[in-house]
């Protein structure tokens, strides 16, 4: 099972979809959150790439930014990659994506469950809401300022 | 064809049918006289002239024997084996412990001084009620001194209970289990049958020079990054 | 004329005899044909992944056995490799054949959960369950053996296993090679075979490759549509490449092809832990605390590894900041994808085949709920 | 029988007063109440024989030894369940239809123990004789489906509805065939009565009419909801299904009322197809309890064994499976008794000879026909999807 080399790949998507990479190194490739849809379309389909399994789908809290994980892998090449994307700067908007569920199905639960724990919106999703905590819940659990203190959360969902 | 595959599947339940059975009676069992004289060792007249009630209820295998079940020597039962000579109140293990529930107090004082820093323990208390029993604590512990225990049966009404304190610690009968000890598995320990031939030198490593102590906890530990 | 029927919403809660777990879906019926359902879970979820933020990396192994606990060794495993990748340590050759044979071993006892379980639901009254889970007893002892606990066996640590293997271990682990394949036997003669498991489970919740690969489905499910796609295969960790075994794949993706799948899965894994035997040599399980102290700091950075859990690709994503506990740790639960489908796959059948291709699937709430 | 306890009572009633206006009235009745009262304990000892056995039965297929706690070898185990469930909490749900909820337990007991007031327990020992009761058994049968949808729309649960529905289609689809299968026999006894069936030939009923017997067996596993047809408390599903909401006694009854069942069938098929109380050494009454606790056995093991079957191939089996294999047993056995008329010396080995060699086949044709594709194994290594087939651009290009 082959690794894309993070700057080879950042090649191949720049040369078909001009300005769509923003930063790349060894391993991933950094691609610009508004574009992410058009990439991810260019990866599962070009037969260089092929990666039809969508493998895992993350989000890390990086205090000043989000950063949504895409870990792809291709059954007919052999082959696995990571693409990254930086959402949610500054931490005053609430951080939006374009949803992959059209291209594959198995992101359905997975983005719904980052929604549910990251607060990062996944948009044309068939049913974006909560997977995991009920919806009264009051913020996002994952978040690294999401401070935990038993009796504010039962309070909180009681309002 | 229809009929032989369900055929087939009947005569392998006949096959279990008479096969031993598996499971195993516990807390005791009830058996007949021949196996009630085995327990006893005793002859079956015997048991009829000294315990006729007994011999009856033999007759209809109502006789009640307990069942000891083979454990293994690393079991991690529900209690803690604690040689409070050996610890010194480090706390590595309150600090390793995933749930924090082992207490520590101490005061600087010179009483038990042993090898390492001379602490003095007021407190050391672990509630066994929130613990889960994964040892991390038994293999932080670099002085021996707290081991798992084998006990399971240890079930009571309040929760207040089940937190051990220092003195049901020690007072409690040990036989440590061999959990993250290799040293007991050498000389074939097994918390069951042989108990420990020597109490103070139970699951002792070899003993940690202050050099040793030094070097180890010191120098070599790589602060960068 | 056609008679005015009234859909049926029900309930099937949390707490039923069958869902495995606290699994609740919403099913609405017509008569007794399912038109839609509405799968609804987190009644477990224990916040694991906020929990490991704050815990050093080998404490967050006594988190993941309790994810998928009936495969708890799998999920160690699983961990453990993604940590000695971040930390690149590399682990001594007897600690990673110790983690073999466990690891196969474990996933023997959660496929015979999941035959167990699946045939429970068709309703042989318990039969085939108490076999299953006679054979899964002898395994759980030789974890006890191995690791003082049953099920909440946190038996590796970075770089190997935590404790060489006692002498008793070796005894029961060879008779249990011997007397296992003849168990299966026992087991498939009363299962396979059997004509009205062939007429419950046959051509039931049918799935194509095109249709599973997309729900990003992986596993038996994966297999039992005809794609080869097994991780110790495709992408060897340990040394799965110095083992040979097969992969048993079948084409027709429905109920029965899953449950055979399984039966076949454990005698392949019953190879491997044969080899492993052999090719186990004594030496040091694990590296000394002075190579690879009790509290790893890897250096900073992130990665992810996956390997085939019993239910599919369990992969495990690790971002570490240089400090003493993981900055984010992120489990690609198998059990959570591979319900996607479930959906489509039960609109359609009866009401009888409903916990059938459920039990199918084989999922386990930990998992899913994290 | 009723006369033996008749003269008795008659003897005993003289002693005291020689002549009484209403003396047959009150004989009849009290002799009557006597007989009642022993057949039905004789089932209710049979039932809790039954409860017994059959979970210590069930363990021992399980290898694991089942109930031993009460008494020796777990004995009082049934009356330990019968003390406790009589002072359970008794629940009736808010929205329940209380007098039909309450009514539903006794609809499903009391035609059960009806139906042993015409099997013969030996020579002469029976309580009742008349000369229909095998229409009689067929008639009483019937109304447990009545019961059960009684509980299920009483108790105003979504689930329990479900099983309901489901048990009187089996319920209802299940009453031909089983009623189709005696008409066999009848041909050759022609007689409705059940002690003339059962001397009427030393040689049992199931070798002369094999198809018959397999039919009225399956058919009475469907009305006794016993596995491979346990629809109606379907575990896995429905979860006891019309029984969700009944506690206390009234869940008792209805779970004595399944056992008891169980025994009632396995008399009336031990009756009617292994002959009954004759055979050679033994009294009437050993053998019949002998052939009852063989054909238990044979419930007990294959509800140890087999899986249950979906509701669609239920009736599909009733409808296309068994109906078919009764008409032609009709067809068959007719010829047969035309042909060899009463007279004839060994009539029943011909007529047995005939059923053999034409009916028994027809039982696997037409199985045959109502199971799905046999698994062929060819299509188990056939890879669909080109794995690793391509390979990716960065060595394909050769960059």
């Amino acid at each position: 099972m082959k690794n894309w080399n993070g700057i080879t790949l950042a090649k191949e998507i720049n040369s078909h979809l001009e300005k769509s990479v923003l930063d790349s190194n060894d391993n991933d490739v950094y691609v610009d959150p508004e574009k992410i849809y058009q990439v991810m379309k260019f990866l599962k389909e070009t037969s260089g790439f092929s990666f039809d399994l969508l493998s895992s789908i993350t989000a890390v809290d990086y205090y000043d930014h989000f950063e949504v994980v895409y870990h792809l892998k291709s059954l007919i090449t052999l082959s696995k990659a990571t693409i990254k994307a930086k959402v949610g700067y500054g931490r005053q908007d609430e951080p939006k994506i374009q949803s992959v569920y059209s291209l594959w199905k198995g992101a359905d639960f997975q983005e719904r469950e980052i929604y549910d724990l990251m607060g990062i919106k996944f948009e044309d999703h068939p049913n974006m809401k909560r997977i995991l905590l009920w919806d009264g819940f009051p913020g996002h659990p994952l978040r690294k300022d999401f401070v935990t203190n038993d009796q504010s959360i039962v309070e909180d969902s009681k309002k | 064809m229809l009929g032989f595959g369900l055929i087939k599947g009947l005569s392998v339940t006949l096959k279990n049918l008479f096969s031993p059975v598996f499971t195993i009676q516990y807390p005791d069992r009830r058996v007949g006289l021949l196996a009630l004289s085995k327990h006893l060792d005793k002859p079956i007249s015997k048991i009829l002239t000294e315990t006729p009630k007994i011999f009856l209820l033999g007759l209809v295998r109502m006789v009640k024997i307990p069942v000891k079940i083979d454990q293994f020597p690393r079991f991690r039962g529900n209690e803690f084996v604690w040689y409070d000579d050996r610890c010194t109140a480090c706390a590595s293990c309150a600090k390793y412990c995933p749930l924090g529930i082992i207490e520590i107090v101490t005061h600087p004082g010179g009483e038990n001084m042993q090898a390492g820093e001379n602490y003095a323990i007021d407190k050391f208390d672990i509630d066994t009620g929130r613990c889960m029993f994964c040892g991390l604590c038994v293999e932080a512990c670099p002085y021996d001194a707290l081991h798992m225990g084998t006990d399971f049966e240890r079930g009571n009404y309040e929760r207040v209970n089940l937190v051990l304190d220092k003195e049901t610690l020690i007072s409690q009968n040990k036989n440590p289990s061999s959990w993250f000890r290799p040293q007991f598995e050498e000389n074939e320990y097994n918390p069951w049958e042989k108990d420990l031939n020597n109490p103070k030198e139970a699951g002792r490593h070899e003993k940690p020079s202050y050099q040793n102590i030094k070097n180890k906890w010191v120098s070599k530990r790589k602060l960068d990054g | 004329m056609s008679v005015k029927s009234e859909p049926i919403t029900i309930n099937l809660g949390p707490q039923h005899p069958s869902t495995h777990g606290v699994f609740r879906m919403r099913v609405t019926f017509d008569g007794e044909t399912i038109i839609d359902v509405e799968p609804i879970f987190g009644y477990l979820h224990r916040g694991s992944e906020k929990l490991a933020e704050e815990r050093t990396y080998t404490q967050v192994v006594t988190l993941t056995d309790r994810m998928d606990y009936v495969s708890s060794m799998l999920n160690n495993q699983g961990y453990i490799l993604a940590l000695e990748e971040l930390a690149n340590i590399d682990p001594k050759p007897r600690g990673v054949w110790l983690r073999m044979i466990a690891s196969e071993l474990q996933r023997i006892a959660s496929h015979l959960v999941a035959i167990g379980f699946l045939i429970q639901d068709l309703g042989a009254w318990g039969t085939p369950l108490t076999y299953s889970m006679r054979e899964r007893e002898k395994i759980l002892q030789m974890f006890e053996m191995l690791c003082g606990a049953r099920i909440t066996n946190s038996y590796l640590r970075p770089g190997g296993v935590f404790m060489d293997a006692p002498l008793q271990f070796w005894e029961s682990l060879n008779a249990f090679i011997e007397d296992f394949p003849s168990k299966v036997e026992e087991l498939e003669n009363l299962l396979t075979s059997n004509e009205i498991i062939f007429s419950r489970t046959k051509g039931v919740a049918v799935l194509t490759a095109e249709q599973a690969i997309n729900a990003s489905i992986t596993g038996p499910i994966l297999r039992s549509t005809g794609v080869d796609w097994d991780l110790r295969k495709t992408d060897p960790y340990d040394y799965y490449d110095q083992v040979e075994f097969d992969i048993p794949t079948h084409t027709a993706g429905d109920n029965y092809s899953r449950y055979l799948l399984r039966v076949q899965e454990m005698r392949e894994s019953l190879r491997i832990v044969k080899q492993c035997v052999e090719k186990i040599e004594p030496g040091p399980v694990r590296p000394h605390h002075d190579e690879v102290p009790n509290l790893v700091r890897p250096p900073k950075g992130d990665c992810y590894t996956a390997i085939e859990g019993s239910k599919g690709e369990l992969g495990f994503y690790l971002v570490s900041d240089g400090s003493i506990s993981p900055y984010r740790w992120h489990v690609r639960s198998s059990s959570l994808i591979n319900l996607t489908l479930l959906k489509d796959m039960l609109v359609g059948t009866l009401f009888g085949d409903l916990f059938v291709t459920f039990g199918s699937i084989d999922i386990n709430m930990g998992e899913v709920d994290r | 029988m009723f006369e033996f306890i008749y003269d008795i009572l008659q003897f005993f009633l003289h002693i005291l007063i020689t002549d009484f206006k209403y003396e047959n009235f009150l004989l009849t009745l009290l002799s009557g109440i006597i007989i009642a009262f022993a057949v039905i304990n004789a089932v209710l000892g049979g039932v809790l024989a039954l409860i017994w056995g059959e979970r210590r039965l069930l363990g021992r297929f399980q290898q694991r030894s089942g109930p031993n706690r009460w008494g020796p070898q777990g004995i009082l185990t049934s009356t330990a369940d019968a003390v406790k469930v009589m002072f359970k909490e008794d629940i009736i749900p808010e929205e329940a239809d209380k007098y039909i909820f309450n009514l539903a337990p006794l609809l499903l007991v009391v035609p059960v123990f009806i139906i042993f007031s015409v099997i013969p327990f030996g020579i002469g020992l029976y309580a009742v004789n008349i000369n229909v009761s095998v229409l009689f058994i067929l008639a009483v049968t019937s109304i447990s489906g009545l019961s059960i949808i009684c509980a299920a729309w009483a108790s105003a649960n979504r689930i329990a509805i479900f099983s309901a529905l489901r048990s009187v289609a089996m319920l209802i689809s299940y009453e031909i065939p089983v009623g189709l299968s005696l008409v066999g026999i009848l041909l050759i006894t022609e007689s409705m009565s059940v002690m003339d069936i059962v001397n009427f030939h030393n040689m049992p009923f199931i070798l002369i009419q094999p198809v018959a017997a397999v039919v009225f067996f399956l058919g009475s596993l469907a009305e006794i909801n016993r596995t491979p047809f346990d629809l109606t408390e379907a575990e896995s599903e429905l979860a006891a299904g019309y029984q969700n909401d009944y506690s206390g006694m009234k869940w008792g009854l209805f779970y004595l009322g399944e056992f008891a069942a169980a025994i009632a069938a396995a008399s009336v098929f031990s009756t009617l197809f292994l002959g009954g109380p004759n055979g050679p050494i033994l009294p009437g009454i050993f053998w019949l309890t002998i052939k009852v606790v063989a054909v238990l056995f044979l419930i007990i093991w294959i509800r140890a064994t087999w899986p249950r079957f979906r509701i669609d191939q239920v009736l599909n089996l009733a409808w296309k499976g068994l109906f078919e294999l009764t008409l032609v047993n009709i067809v068959v056995t007719s010829i047969a008794v035309i042909i060899w008329p009463d007279g004839e010396s060994n009539r029943m080995i011909y007529i047995a000879l005939a059923n053999w060699i034409f009916v028994f086949p027809f039982l696997f044709i037409i199985f045959r026909l109502l199971k799905t594709k046999n698994y062929d194994d060819n299509d188990i290594k056939k890879v669909t999807y080109p794995v690793g087939s391509d390979k990716p651009k960065f060595e394909k290009a050769g960059n």
